[in-house]
């Protein structure tokens, strides 16, 4: 029942605090460069704006993979924490993901395209990260479980400072933030134009943005993980995460996919292998 | 107020302008005078926008990539000529390539004056844009 | 004009290591000594401060070398020079096919073209009759 | 019970004979579809009849032993004979050597009476791995057989030459069949190595079935490897002749080997690796994808490659704990990671398949190495979810080579705008390959979950090649994703293609999408009933609880994914969109997917995959992941000889 | 090659998050024009004689003139605001200012603006062109 | 072999200007580029046929709106020049000053949309930010932002006060002060190194037989700059300041983006060093009244932001010029541009494209 509970409160609450958390990344990328930027809300109305506004639809097809790009999103983060099995979601998490290039793909129009095709390589720069971090998580806990976790007495952190610090790095490419916003950019000037939402208008792009405020959340849960034998502090140490990773946005230029991808492949390599390789040798 | 009138997204076009009124529109999302205070992000494409600015005048060649632009913006959609060539031609109305301003083309809703036109009247010309907006979604509604 | 001659001409400017600043072409508009017009063609090399000039009268019909061949960063004067005023260009390596500025009025510098306008803006009267050489009217009474 | 699986052997090989001789296509047409009806009916009388307890049991009748032997003796020296004469004429030397060597061996034995008289009443074996395999065997068998009847009458327009060859190709496909079926069911070692040649000239005849030098240097390069790993199984059954009951393969693989038959397990090993096309033997197969599509489809799901893993699988228990064991673990993983990189690389869609076909092997290899209970869990259920995904694909892919005349992936874009029954189909075989719920995904994960419990180093290792090698078949099949579910203004003759497509082809695909989907459905009940129940078996000791997850939640994913083509479907019949109205930077794009390009021209907007140029170079970590595998090989290969010596 | 871990913006964006911003709150805040802002050219009917200078004058052609109706008229839409007018005005009858001009809408534009191409006008074909496999 | 076409402009946020690029990829390797452009051109130079002579200028700095005050000075020059007049010392000292900060306005707007397209938003936010206080002097000393107007043929039209000159230079320490950071940016950011360093290299070999000007010949290792070699826009002012172009040798992207911030620098110090120097005093001589028609023809270059610029006129003694030629710089980089783009990322194409600092709006007139 508990489960259910905790599922149904995700579900409802992860899309506010992702959203909430937009609108503050806004106002603070705002005042960083010296502006006063947007309203808190402003990713609300921005959303509210493109649900009354019309879509443009170029293919009939881009619109359910969306929807199954926030379904899949929302059911990751609600399957971590309704207690199904860690390592399992990930694939799940992988599939809301590639729902989103497909939507992009099945436009056959370049921009959208190379959206996709990058998009598909951020997939495949972080991919091996959040396996290997939920492998390493279920090996130091000896749970498999979210809850699973939460209870061990074991110290993710503790246990897992290379795969926390890896963390840190992968989540500025899932974040879509520079230097790794390669596949999509709030950015004006973007070679790809948004990329992956380049034909997208209207409730489509609306879809997208929901989707990325559960995944923040995801991302938070998943940081909640490393912090297991508290909560609130998870949710901290990840709030200190995304501040940093705004600071970085905004002090760093874009760099090129070849470099996220090879930088991303190097960190997981080193800092959660490694991480891994300890944990398998201390085990015994 | 609906989320129209707070979440303005602008589509910039440049005509065939002197590059005066375009860095005149992009000043307007730099700091000092910073439009995302209203919600406005220069959004770069068609699809996403609600408002389109036009610096510079219509000529033989643009008349294709207004219409395509224009056509492409979902409704409900407001189109605001910026500076004097977006508004009649203004200096070069007589040259031999220009056909005028962009009502040519498009149906234009707000005229915003000037050679170059200045942020603040930019601003000015964005802010009775979403009130256009604003009375075209009550319209289509 | 003459091709080789020319082109030697050019081509001992690159060697020389000067470079091409300006291939400019002015039209001529109909009078005596050219009853259908011209154009005025001038191609200008600087080295350091220096610059000199190898200036061509070219009737309508002539054909210009191209000077490519010699100065790679010719073919865009060099499109120019054919899609706005007309003028014959052969060999130019990176041919944009009269893309180049696709105007509404087609050769707008043509003499022909010039000619309309200013008989449409009334500084020239349509009999056309006016004095040799450089072939603009003389100035109208500004009252 | 008995009768049915000599029936399932014996029937294929007799209708595979008649074949070769029938000539009239509608003849040949009845006779395969009423054939394949038979296969199938006896297969699922056969998987009805098991008694869900392993079974042994002789020839029906009172064959004499004697006989036997001398049949087998004859079938290799057949073999054997063939073998030699196909090489001589190509002079290629290699294979007849390696025939003659295994011809050599079984004649010494037999002749010396060294060979250990078999348990008359242990000659086969059906336990629920067979039942697997059978399943498989004669279910998707039969499929890639009806498929071909159209497939083939297309390909010989598109191969002339090869018109009048369609008859021994027919009969091949059932012979290769009841070969496999013997494959499966053998449980006398000398036997079962007929059968296992048997496969291996199968092979090799469909591979270079157009007998363009290409072709044919393709099928020698199939035999060979084929043959090296058979003379290994042959020094193998040498090693065991003398061991009392050591040619029976379940005595042998009972549990964990002595030091006595290591060496043979080992060399048994080698020929599985051989046949399951893992590194270094890996560029036959991709050698094979030159052939038909039928053949590719049956070699890669449900025959040849599926023998190797089948009997890797059959010597998990043997090899569980050894250094044998962990080189063929190591070899299974780093092929499956070296191929994952090699066809992120590759834009011949026949040629990822056959990346993704040794990949998957490999991780079954993977599996069978480590051996305990929960790995072999994983490798049969992937056994199980690659047959029925991949023969999919592979058929799907042939009839789209048909009709687009190409395999190039950069060709099929748009392909739901221009074939959008087929494209369901590819997708449906693509999702079945890597997309969660299904089957091959849910394998995948209990792999990591099984690797996380390996001790030291190699847990960690197992899970790094994991990770990446995951990823990295993301990458690969959602490129192909891409191309498939990708729509554009096509031209109106171009969406008249599909109405070509024969109803041979439709209903072999379609009975194969549905049994995609019913797997995955249904891998609750196979975990409970057949996997599981045989990993308990093989190790004596049950596996973990593998499926963690409810088989509630996998339902309601698939419900979900599933949700998602038949939603995408319902939206195709919507009005209100445009396929030209896409972003092009403000220029006119119209019908044929055209633009508006530079200098005044207009431009066909054409879109190619990432290739990951420059990062990964898919030939050098081919080579240097055969190179590796090799060595371990050697190690292995070592091992036996040192102990044969 | 410079240090991978510097990132020498940082300091830019921690100073600027906690001072106030460099924004000018238009249009809460109006800033006052520059003394010698070209703005608006003002015209003053009582002393123009319609001598028409200014008119032929001006680059723009944005002034009519008619010496007949005694009108006069300066489309600020057109208007480049270069002053030049104001300059040669012998009566001192137009005469520049620092005021903006004010934007127009459709309705304040003489002639209510025109309203564009018939054609761009129009909603999107709803025809699927060449609609996943509609045929 | 089929490959990825892009369609890059005529409408694409990346570029300011409409250009149209079809790029032919293969992964996002540029193997082929087509450009076009033309979607600009208005034909101004035909404007001489309807626009007296007195009020060409305000149709020439209409050229383009980010070097708008050296093209109306340009046109004054060529037309002082054909007329003979004598411009007052002050007034080409004015010219100068106003010069030297159009051309840091123009440095520090490029700079800023040059960070924008490698994805620096806060960079490009901070460099337009700066610029802002440039564009105040303008608007006080000229009265308008962009588009100033301040030249006519005899000299200037305003003088500006010897105080506001002494405001304007401390007003410049302090912008360079600041800009000392942003320098410090461009120089050592790792990440904008990545984007720009050996990216789009034009070897000094190329950048010649390409006719590559101003910033882009100078990144290159050539000692190009017009303020130098020509003196036509300044009679020898420029010497008197000890004016030294700024030269680079690495000819990539980052060499290009590191000749600008030094001419931001140098820029600032040129403006001090010409306030010192000018006479001094109030009621100086900043026009001389020109009289007559122009009859003749010139061939003026200077020195633009961008590069050299060069104007050809030729007048036949009547209120109406009978041909007027402008060459700007971009007109003559964009060859050289057409050549980098070739073999490039897509991602870098941006940069390429705009490190030779193009305005359009110039080039076609």
């Amino acid at each position: 029942m508990n489960d259910v509970l905790v599922t149904a409160l995700f579900l409802l609450l992860a899309p506010l605090a992702g959203g909430v958390l937009a609108g503050a990344d806004r106002v603070v990328t705002a005042r960083m460069q010296g502006r006063v930027g947007p309203p808190l809300g402003q990713p609300f109305y921005d959303v509210g704006k493109l649900l009354q506004k019309d879509a443009r639809q170029v293919n009939p097809v881009a619109e359910p993979l969306l929807l199954g790009h926030l379904a899949f999103m929302a059911l990751s983060g609600a399957l971590v924490v309704g207690g199904a099995d860690l390592l399992f979601t990930v694939f799940v998490f992988a599939l809301a993901a590639l729902c989103l290039v497909l939507a992009a793909g099945s436009v056959s129009s370049p921009f959208s395209h190379a959206g996709a095709e990058r998009e598909l390589i951020v997939l495949l720069a972080t991919e091996p990260f959040f396996i290997l971090m939920l492998a390493a998580v279920c090996k130091a806990t000896g749970a498999s479980t979210y809850g699973g976790v939460l209870a061990s007495p074991v110290a993710v952190a503790a246990a897992l400072p290379g795969v926390l610090l890896a963390f840190l790095f992968v989540a500025t490419i899932k974040l879509r933030k520079s230097p790794f916003d390669v596949s999509a950019s709030h950015h004006p000037h973007q070679e790809l134009v948004n990329g992956l939402t380049s034909d997208l208008s209207g409730r489509l792009i609306a879809w997208v943005h929901l989707a990325h405020w559960y995944e923040t959340a995801l991302l938070a849960v998943f940081v909640t993980l490393f912090f297991n034998w508290s909560v609130p502090l998870g949710l901290a140490a990840f709030l200190a995460a995304y501040a940093l990773e705004v600071l970085v946005d905004n002090s760093t230029s874009r760099a090129k996919w070849q470099l996220v991808l090879r930088s991303s492949w190097a960190v997981t390599l080193v800092f959660t292998g490694g991480n891994l390789l300890a944990l398998f040798l201390l085990a015994r | 107020m609906s989320f129209f009138a707070r979440s303005p997204w602008i589509l910039h076009y440049d005509g065939s302008s002197c590059n005066g009124c375009d860095i005149e529109v992009l000043a307007c999302l730099t700091p000092l005078y910073d439009v995302e205070r209203f919600g406005v992000i220069n959004t770069g494409n068609p699809k996403h926008a609600d408002i389109l600015l036009v610096t510079g005048s219509v000529n033989e060649r643009n008349v294709e990539i207004l219409g395509n632009l224009y056509r492409q913006m979902p409704d409900p959609k407001v189109v605001v000529a910026v500076g004097a060539c977006a508004c009649s031609g203004g200096i070069f109305a007589r040259a031999y390539n220009v056909q005028g301003g962009i009502d040519q083309v498009l149906p234009v809703d707000v005229y915003v004056p000037g050679c170059a036109a200045r942020p603040e009247s930019i601003i000015d010309g964005v802010v009775q844009a979403i009130a256009v907006l604003e009375r075209k979604r009550e319209a289509a509604a | 004009m003459d091709g080789g001659a020319f082109l030697d001409r050019v081509a001992a400017y690159a060697r020389d290591g000067w470079r091409l600043v300006l291939i400019n072409t002015t039209a001529v508009l109909p009078g005596e000594a050219t009853p259908d017009g011209a154009f005025d063609v001038s191609w200008s090399f600087a080295r350091g401060a220096e610059l000199e000039h190898l200036a061509e009268r070219v009737l309508p019909g002539e054909a210009v070398p191209s000077i490519s061949g010699s100065f790679p960063g010719a073919f865009l004067y060099e499109n120019e020079m054919r899609e706005l005023f007309g003028v014959e260009v052969t060999g130019i390596d990176v041919d944009l096919q009269g893309q180049l500025y696709r105007t509404a009025t087609r050769v707008p510098f043509s003499p022909s073209a010039i000619r309309a306008r200013l008989e449409a803006t009334g500084r020239l009267e349509r009999s056309g009759g006016h004095g040799p050489g450089t072939g603009h009217p003389k100035p109208e009474a500004t009252a | 019970m008995s009768d049915l699986v000599v029936l399932l052997i014996a029937f294929p090989l007799a209708v595979g004979a008649l074949l070769l001789v029938v000539r009239d296509a509608a003849a040949r047409n009845a006779v395969v579809v009423a054939a394949c009806a038979v296969v199938a009916v006896a297969t699922v009388a056969a998987a009805l009849s098991f008694p869900n307890a392993p079974a042994f049991f002789g020839l029906p009748g009172a064959v004499p032993l004697g006989a036997l032997d001398s049949a087998i003796l004859t079938a290799e020296a057949g073999l054997a004979l063939f073998v030699v004469v196909v090489g001589l004429r190509h002079r290629r030397p290699l294979g007849p050597a390696m025939a003659l060597a295994q011809l050599g061996i079984a004649a010494w034995l037999e002749l010396t009476g060294r060979l250990n008289e078999p348990d008359p009443g242990r000659l086969f074996w059906f336990d629920r791995l067979t039942l697997v395999l059978v399943l498989i065997v004669g279910l998707v068998g039969p499929a890639i057989c009806v498929h071909a009847l159209g497939y083939m009458r297309d390909y010989q327009r598109s191969y002339p030459r090869t018109r009048g060859r369609r008859t021994s190709f027919f009969g091949l496909l059932f012979i290769f069949l009841g070969a496999m079926f013997g494959l499966v069911t053998s449980n006398d070692l000398p036997l079962l190595h007929v059968f296992w040649e048997a496969t291996t000239l199968c092979s090799f005849l469909l591979i270079g079935y157009t007998r363009t030098e290409e072709t044919i240097g393709y099928a020698f390069r199939a035999l060979e490897m084929n043959l090296l790993g058979g003379l290994g199984f042959s020094v193998a059954i040498l090693l065991l002749a003398g061991q009392p009951g050591g040619l029976d393969l379940a005595r042998l693989t009972s549990g964990p080997a002595g030091s006595a038959v290591l060496p043979a397990v080992a060399l048994l090993a080698l020929a599985g690796l051989a046949k399951s096309a893992q590194m270094p033997f890996s560029s036959w197969l991709l050698g094979a994808m030159h052939a038909p599509s039928p053949t590719s489809a049956l070699l890669h799901s449900s025959t040849m490659v599926k023998a190797g893993v089948f009997l890797l699988l059959r010597l998990a228990p043997a090899m569980a704990g050894s250094a044998v064991g962990s080189l063929v673990a190591f070899v299974g993983l780093l092929t499956f990671l070296a191929v994952s990189f090699a066809a992120v690389t590759e834009r011949n869609t026949k040629t990822v398949l056959a990346y993704s076909t040794i990949a998957s092997l490999g991780l079954v290899t993977g599996c069978a190495g480590v051996g305990v209970p929960e790995t072999v869990w994983v490798g049969v259920l992937i056994v199980i979810f690659h047959a029925v995904a991949k023969s999919l694909l592979f058929l799907v892919v042939g009839t789209l080579e048909n009709r687009l005349y190409t395999k190039d992936m950069e060709q099929f874009d748009g392909l739901l705008s221009r074939m959008r029954r087929l494209s369901v189909l590819a997708l449906t075989g693509i999702a079945g390959m890597f997309i969660a719920p299904f089957g091959l995904v849910i394998a995948k994960w209990a792999a990591i979950k099984a690797f996380l419990d390996v001790p030291g180093w190699q847990g960690a290792a197992f899970l790094l090649v994991m990770a990446f090698g995951s990823s990295l078949t993301i990458f690969y099949w959602g490129k192909l994703l891409l191309k498939v579910l990708s729509t554009r203004a096509v031209a109106a003759e171009e969406r008249t293609l599909e109405a070509r497509v024969s109803r041979f082809e439709w209903a072999a695909e379609t009975a194969l999408a549905a049994a995609v989907v019913a797997v995955a459905a249904g891998v609750g009940l196979i975990s409970e009933h057949v996997v599981t129940p045989y990993a308990s078996a093989a190790f004596h000791a049950p596996p973990r609880t593998m499926l963690a997850i409810p088989p509630l939640t996998i339902g309601l994913l698939l419900l979900a994914v599933l949700a998602l083509p038949v939603l995408a479907l319902w939206a195709s019949r919507r009005t209100d969109y445009d396929l030209t109205d896409f972003y092009a930077s403000g220029r006119t794009a119209s019908a044929g997917h055209r633009i508006g390009g530079a200098l005044g021209t207009t431009r066909q907007v054409t879109l190619r995959n990432y290739y990951l140029e420059g990062i990964v170079d898919g030939r050098l970590v081919f080579r240097a992941g055969t190179l590796v595998c090799g060595l371990l090989l050697a190690v292995l290969v070592g091992q036996g000889l040192v102990s044969l010596a | 090659m410079p240090n991978p871990l510097a990132l020498p913006m940082v300091r830019r964006s921690v100073r600027n998050l906690f001072s106030p911003p460099a924004t000018r709150r238009y249009p809460s805040h109006v800033r006052a024009a520059f003394p010698g802002a070209r703005g608006t050219v003002e015209f003053d009917l009582s002393t123009c004689v319609f001598c028409n200078l200014c008119a032929r004058r001006c680059p723009a052609v944005a002034i009519t003139c008619d010496r007949e109706h005694w009108t006069f008229a300066i489309d600020q839409l057109r208007c480049i605001a270069c002053g030049v007018c104001a300059e040669v005005c012998n009566k001192g009858s137009l005469r520049m200012t620092t005021e903006r001009r004010a934007v127009r809408g459709q309705l304040d534009v003489p002639g209510g603006g025109r309203p564009g191409r018939e054609e761009w006008r129009k909603p999107a074909p709803a025809v699927a062109a060449g609609g996943a496999g509609e045929g | 072999m089929k490959r990825t076409v892009v369609p890059m402009g005529p409408q694409h946020p990346v570029l300011p200007e409409p250009l149209v690029l079809d790029l032919i990829l293969e992964d996002e390797r540029v193997v082929d580029a087509v450009p076009t452009i033309g979607y600009i051109h208005r034909g101004l130079e035909a404007m001489v046929e309807r626009v007296e002579y007195t009020e060409m200028g305000f149709v020439v700095e209409r050229i383009c709106g980010i070097c708008s005050f050296q093209h109306g000075m340009g046109y004054c020059l060529a037309l002082e020049r054909i007329m003979g007049v004598e411009v007052p010392d002050r007034a080409r000292w004015l010219r100068l000053v106003w010069a030297e900060l159009a051309r840091i306005q123009s440095h520090l707007l490029w700079l800023g949309l040059g960070a924008d397209a490698f994805g620096f938003e806060h960079l490009f936010m901070h460099c337009w930010r700066m610029r802002e206080r440039l564009l105040d002097i303008f608007e006080a000393t000229t009265g308008g932002r962009i588009i100033h107007s301040v030249n006519r043929i005899g000299g200037v039209k305003r003088d500006i006060a010897d105080p506001e000159l002494a405001a304007i230079v401390a007003s410049l320490r302090e912008l360079g002060e600041g800009f000392a950071e942003t320098a410090r940016v461009f120089r050592t950011d790792p990440s904008i190194h990545h984007r720009l360093a050996r990216v789009g290299v034009l070897p000094a070999a190329d950048a010649h037989a390409l006719g590559a000007v101003g910033p882009m010949a100078r990144a290159s290792g050539i000692r190009l700059d017009t303020r130098l070699d020509a003196g036509a826009d300044s009679g020898g002012l420029y010497e008197a300041l000890g004016f030294e172009p700024v030269v680079e040798q690495d000819g990539d992207c980052l060499a290009r983006v590191l000749v600008r911030v030094r001419e931001v620098e140098q820029s600032i110090e040129l403006v001090r060093r010409a306030v010192e120097r000018m006479p001094k005093g109030e009621g100086l001589p900043i026009e001389t009244k020109v009289r007559g028609v122009p009859d003749g023809e010139t061939f003026l270059r200077l020195e633009q932001p961008r590069g050299e610029v060069v104007y050809f006129v030729r007048a036949n003694g009547s209120r109406f010029l009978e041909r007027l030629r402008v060459r700007t710089p971009t007109f003559a980089n964009i060859p050289a541009m057409i050549r980098l783009v070739k073999g490039c990322d897509l991602a870098d194409v941006p940069n390429i494209v705009l490190t030779i600092d193009p305005c359009i709006s110039c080039t076609e007139r």
